[in-house]
């Protein structure tokens, strides 16, 4: 019915679903099936620990990811990709020099610079580290402003935790209280072991001016926040970042909704408080 | 195709011209009142599926639970739907049946899709439904069709059955439900002939350019598909799959065409001409076209009939070394 | 140019696009005899194998057509021979369904067909494939009437 | 905003312009003015069910067509990006947008306001600002609006609902039936524009036009909160979608229904386009993640999130319900599913007491 033309840069400039181009640096391998992708852009963005990304192959499509790298890392932004569907598939075959589509940032990060002077405890499952990773390093870059801080992170089997290199240094650093656990047994695994709801109960931390910040598999989010209820956490000091399927990342092609929300632009990170607020569809 | 019916003890057996039986299996089936017939099947399995009269008074789909919605159930020519579609999430269940929605469930069972003691057929002798645009584009949307005796009242005047009949039932022969455990209602005579879906161009040239705007018109809402009764792969369906990539998500008279060739493919053998994807189109897409096709072509090439024998196997699934003889280069 | 992808409208071609699919246990070794033996082949006819005609989705035949055949030639194994015993069997019943349903969108007969060659028949094959495209270039390049 | 994405074309500015009365016979003629400027002059086709170009003769304004305008501002699918990548493998971007104006004559007032409903999440106070691609399809949109008569309206029509008769949406024309012709009333510069080229009957009186005929309305006074504190009825939403055939005609005709997808089509190794297109809400992909978990798996959760964002969520974001009772929907739906039926069903049920609503959607 129509021609189409190219647009004007102003207008191009205004076209959020336009990406950048950027080259692949790296692919680290994390875990079984998980890579993280480190891209460079023309245009480096700014961004928060927390916000989302669309990185996609043109021929293929996009998809929404976490930012795994944390914002005082220049030079490239990271994601880290499970291998499920085809666009991931691909993403796991990109190798150094590839050209790759990114819109990022997208929605809201965490509010860390609220949380200072706080003790901090994080619950993280599986590859529900990737939007956690950012955080604890943006607060250990900034550790003197926070009080206690305490990670637990666990995965179903030893090959599902990510970021080997970040956890040597977790484990060994004192600013943080780093917690590695295990679903059930598993040979060759001599640490602990129990689903992350059950351990961080046993780790009881102090509710005490303190935020919980928990992200995984839905199923363990599920059960990870009445744990921290039941510490003495209010919904105001419990915040999560949620999973949705996302098509356009920018709140106009719908499907994110909870609610009048939309998890692209109003989250994906929420608080409990906020999330009680809207109708229970997760 | 002309018909004969001769009636036997209490069945009927309709046969066509060349004296074959195009519908028996009811012969154990008590014949019964409606009322009764539901009563029957909510006793039995809790949920019987039919039709209600909506908002309009027309009937739409409904699911009774209870007797008084039991007692709100009804068949009159606005019983348009196909209630065999529903019948795959409601399992184990009653449903009333037209004659060619019973057919629908004959497929479903050959197919070990459908468990015949999962289900209570209250099978209806039809004397045919409405074809409902027409009546929209007679009468106005919303316009109300029901039965009193012999006559179709439109709004409570005497209408022009032939003229509101739906076409689908212009091309079909069968009164007697294929398939039931009550029968409801008398027998009625089926027209002489069978009529055919007409308004297909005969030159080629003017084929291509009759399609071309015909797909031109589909939105991809996939209603045809939500609407069949056989297509029971439809949340996971190769349409919207990336892998493999039959067709793009462009809503052009070619990948519309492939949405419909998928579809064929996929019915091929299978499909009942129950008419629902054509009645279903928002768009009024002539897929009775495509429906006929596929019938013509099972019956012409393997001298089958989907939906007649639990007991049949689909002409795709199997191959006859010696008859399957096409003359080829 | 009805029912052929938009992005392929916009292509002008003068001579016909035709595609053979070929099953490669037979007509495609037979396409390959037909060349060793120096047998007359057309040169436009493009090529693609498949492990058997059974495997034939006819959604292949008809996207290659979306996209743009002019005429599409199916091959495999003669009834009875199938390298997997029964794929040609089905083959069969799906290939001669489909010449059926073509003509009622318009694609006229003979623009699809399917037949039988074996690995040992070059000189069947360079007669069927010649006698096919010349029966696609007497057709000639698909268009609205 | 305007001016920087379509430099040229007259503006959606509102104007006070004088009536002015249309012969009957004169209707073809300014069809022909229409056609003659510059871009595509749409007129409504119920054989195809939608808009298509004007080939000349009167065109058919009894009753409307079986989808909306809504394509005119956002087409079914759009190609928004082409990508090329070169020998080395890198890729080179081309954003694209159409450029086309079109004048569109016949819509109806409930179009009109449905593409109000869409400028809300498309235009400039969206979520992310004014959309490209929208944008400049609606600034170069001229839309010409036939106000209905007793006999347009029908069943189904629904449209006293959401505001008074007057409501002319984004109508920059809107050209009333009357005896002997129409009278035309321009609202937009784009309108005034459009107007200017009709072949009026200047001497002419020009008759008070009548309000535009309307379909009955149904209450929906509060039913906002109400829908929010049943959202956890199962029953109630089980009970209204259990003919729903998860189909997407509801959405597709729908005025205001603006869900779209994305997706890549490769043409060939080296090149492609990617490319939106309309999506409904009611199919059970729509929401899926990779995972395979689907907050609105069932049909009952798909269609509670379609009636709650119609009559709760936008009106909380917008101020403004995301239906116009055009009815197309319920004569779209193979299933006999009528929209009506569900929001009285809510109506049905109890206000929420003050603290009740929120006792029940506590996580």
């Amino acid at each position: 019915m129509t021609d189409t033309v190219t647009m004007t840069p102003g207008q191009a400039a205004r076209a959020k679903l336009i990406p950048q181009v950027g080259t692949v640096s790296e692919v680290v391998p994390e875990a079984l099936d998980i890579v993280s992708v480190r891209v460079q852009l023309p245009e480096m963005p700014d961004f928060e620990p927390g916000q989302v990304g669309q990185l996609g192959i043109f021929g293929v499509g996009e998809a929404t990811f976490v930012i795994s790298s944390p914002p005082h890392e220049r030079g490239y932004v990271q994601f880290t990709v499970a291998r499920v569907g085809e666009v991931t598939r691909a993403i796991h075959d990109l190798t150094p020099g590839d050209s790759v589509g990114v819109r990022a940032p997208l929605g809201k990060g965490f509010p860390y610079r609220d949380w200072y002077g706080k003790d901090i405890v994080i619950a993280a499952g599986g590859i529900g580290m990737a939007p956690l990773r950012p955080l604890l390093l943006t607060l250990l870059e900034e550790r003197d402003k926070f009080g206690a801080l305490k990670l637990i992170y666990g995965a179903r089997e030893p090959e599902l935790l990510s970021y080997g290199a970040d956890r040597a240094v977790w484990a060994t650093l004192d600013g943080v209280d780093y917690v590695e656990t295990i679903d059930r047994e598993y040979p060759g695994w001599t640490g602990r072991l129990g689903m992350v709801p059950p351990v961080l109960e046993e780790e009881a931390p102090s509710a005490v001016n303190a935020i919980g910040i928990t992200c995984g598999p839905p199923i363990m989010i599920k059960y990870t926040l009445p744990v921290f209820e039941k510490l003495g956490f209010k919904p105001e000091q419990v915040v999560t970042t949620l999973e949705r399927r996302m098509k356009c990342g920018i709140g106009i092609c719908g499907r994110c909704n909870i609610g009048h929300k939309y998890v692209c632009v109003d989250g994906p990170v929420f608080t409990l408080a906020e999330l009680n607020e809207l109708p229970d569809e997760l | 195709m002309s018909a004969e019916i001769t009636e036997s003890q209490g069945t009927t057996a309709v046969k066509d011209s060349g004296g074959a039986t195009v519908a028996v299996a009811v012969a154990d089936a008590p014949v019964m009142e409606f009322a009764e017939a539901v009563a029957l099947g909510l006793e039995k399995f809790g949920v019987v599926l039919g039709w209600a009269p909506g908002r309009d008074g027309n009937l739409a789909p409904a699911f009774a639970r209870s007797a008084e919605q039991a007692s709100a159930l009804a068949f009159g020519p606005s019983a348009v739907f196909n209630p065999a579609r529903y019948v795959r999430d409601h399992t184990p269940c009653a449903v009333v049946a037209k004659p060619c929605d019973t057919r629908s469930l004959v497929q479903m069972m050959s197919e070990n899709m459908l468990d015949r003691d999962e289900v209570f057929v209250i099978g209806l002798r039809c004397p045919g439904v409405a074809d409902m645009k027409k009546v929209v584009e007679r009468y106005g949307w919303g316009a109300r069709v029901e039965q009193v005796g012999p006559d179709w009242l439109v709004n409570g005047d005497k209408a022009d059955k032939a003229d509101l009949l739906d076409a689908r039932c212009r091309a079909c022969l069968r009164r007697e439900p294929v398939i039931a455990d009550v029968v409801v209602g008398e027998p009625v005579t089926p027209p002489a002939e069978a009529e055919r879906f007409t308004g297909l161009p005969e030159s080629m040239a003017e084929r291509g350019a009759f399609w071309e705007a015909e797909f031109g018109k589909c939105i991809r809402c996939y209603a045809c598909r939500n609407a069949c009764p056989l297509c029971y792969c439809q949340d996971v369906c190769v349409a919207q799959a990336r892998q493999p990539h039959w067709l793009t998500d462009e809503a052009t008279p070619a990948e519309n065409w492939m949405w419909q060739m998928i579809r064929m493919a996929h019915l091929a053998g299978r499909c009942t001409q129950c008419g629902e994807c054509n009645r279903a189109c928002p768009v009024d897409i002539r897929l009775d076209l495509l429906t006929q096709e596929l019938g013509d072509t099972a019956r012409e090439l393997f001298d089958y009939e989907a939906g007649l024998d639990p007991g049949q196997k689909a002409p795709f699934v199997t191959y006859d070394k010696e008859r399957d003889e096409w003359p080829i280069r | 140019m009805p029912l052929i992808a938009e992005h392929k409208k916009t292509h002008t071609k003068e001579k016909p696009t035709i595609v053979a699919f070929l099953c490669n246990w037979c007509s495609y070794a037979g396409a390959d005899m037909a060349g060793t033996s120096r047998f007359k082949q057309p040169a436009d006819l493009r090529i693609i194998r498949v492990p058997c005609s059974g495997r034939l989705d006819w959604l292949l035949i008809a996207k290659t057509f979306k996209e743009g055949a002019d005429g599409v030639l199916v091959s495999g194994c003669h009834p009875g021979d199938c390298h997997y015993t029964e794929g040609n069997f089905h083959a069969r019943r799906k290939l001669e369904a489909l010449k059926r349903y073509l003509p009622l969108f318009g694609i006229e007969e003979g623009r699809f067909e399917y037949t039988w060659v074996s690995a040992s028949e070059g000189k069947r094959w360079s007669e069927v494939v010649s006698g096919f495209t010349e029966q696609i270039h007497e057709l000639g390049v698909r268009k609205a009437g | 905003m305007a001016d920087q994405v379509s430099a040229g074309v007259p503006h959606n500015t509102p104007v006070e312009a004088e009536l002015t009365f249309l012969a009957a016979d004169k209707l073809v003629a300014w069809l022909a003015a229409l056609a003659a400027r510059e871009g595509d002059l749409l007129v409504p086709d119920r054989q195809a069910g939608t808009f298509v170009p004007w080939t000349g003769g009167e065109p058919d304004l009894a009753k409307m067509t079986a989808t909306s305008a809504k394509g005119i501002v956002l087409p079914q699918h759009e190609t928004f990006l082409s990508y090329a990548y070169d020998d080395d493998g890198k890729v080179a971007v081309t954003p694209r947008v159409a450029d086309t104006p079109t004048t569109v004559f016949g819509i109806r007032l409930c179009d009109a306001r449905g593409i109000r409903c869409i400028d809300q999440t498309f235009g400039e106070n969206g979520p992310s600002g004014a959309d490209p691609n929208y944008t400049v399809r609606r600034n170069l949109a001229t839309f010409v609006a036939v106000a209905c008569t007793p006999a347009d309206v029908d069943a189904a029509c629904f449209c006293a609902t959401f505001g008074p008769a007057d409501d002319f949406g984004v109508a920059d024309v809107v050209v009333h039936p009357v005896d002997g012709g129409y009278v035309v009333r321009p609202l937009t510069e784009k309108g005034l524009a459009a107007a200017a080229v009709a072949p009026v009957d200047t001497g002419a009186t020009v008759p008070e036009p009548p309000l535009p005929s309307q379909g009955t309305a149904i209450d929906i006074e509060g039913i906002e909160q109400k829908l929010l504190a049943h959202f956890d009825d199962d029953e109630l939403w089980s009970d209204v979608t259990e003919h729903c055939l998860s189909c997407g005609a509801c959405s597709f005709v729908c005025p205001t229904c603006y869900c779209f997808s994305i997706a890549d089509e490769a043409r060939g190794s080296e090149c492609g386009d990617r490319l939106r297109s309309w999506d409904s809400c009611g199919f059970a992909c729509y929401s899926k993640e990779a995972s395979g978990h689907n907050p609105r798996g069932r049909n009952a959760q798909r269609f509670r999130n379609r009636v709650n964002h119609k009559f709760a969520y936008y009106p909380e974001l917008y101020n403004l319900e995301s239906c116009v009772g055009c009815g197309r929907c319920v004569r779209a739906c193979p299933a006999a599913v009528d929209i009506r039926d569900m929001v009285e069903a809510v109506m049905r049920r109890p206000a929420p007491t003050k603290d009740g609503a929120k006792a029940e959607v506590t996580a």
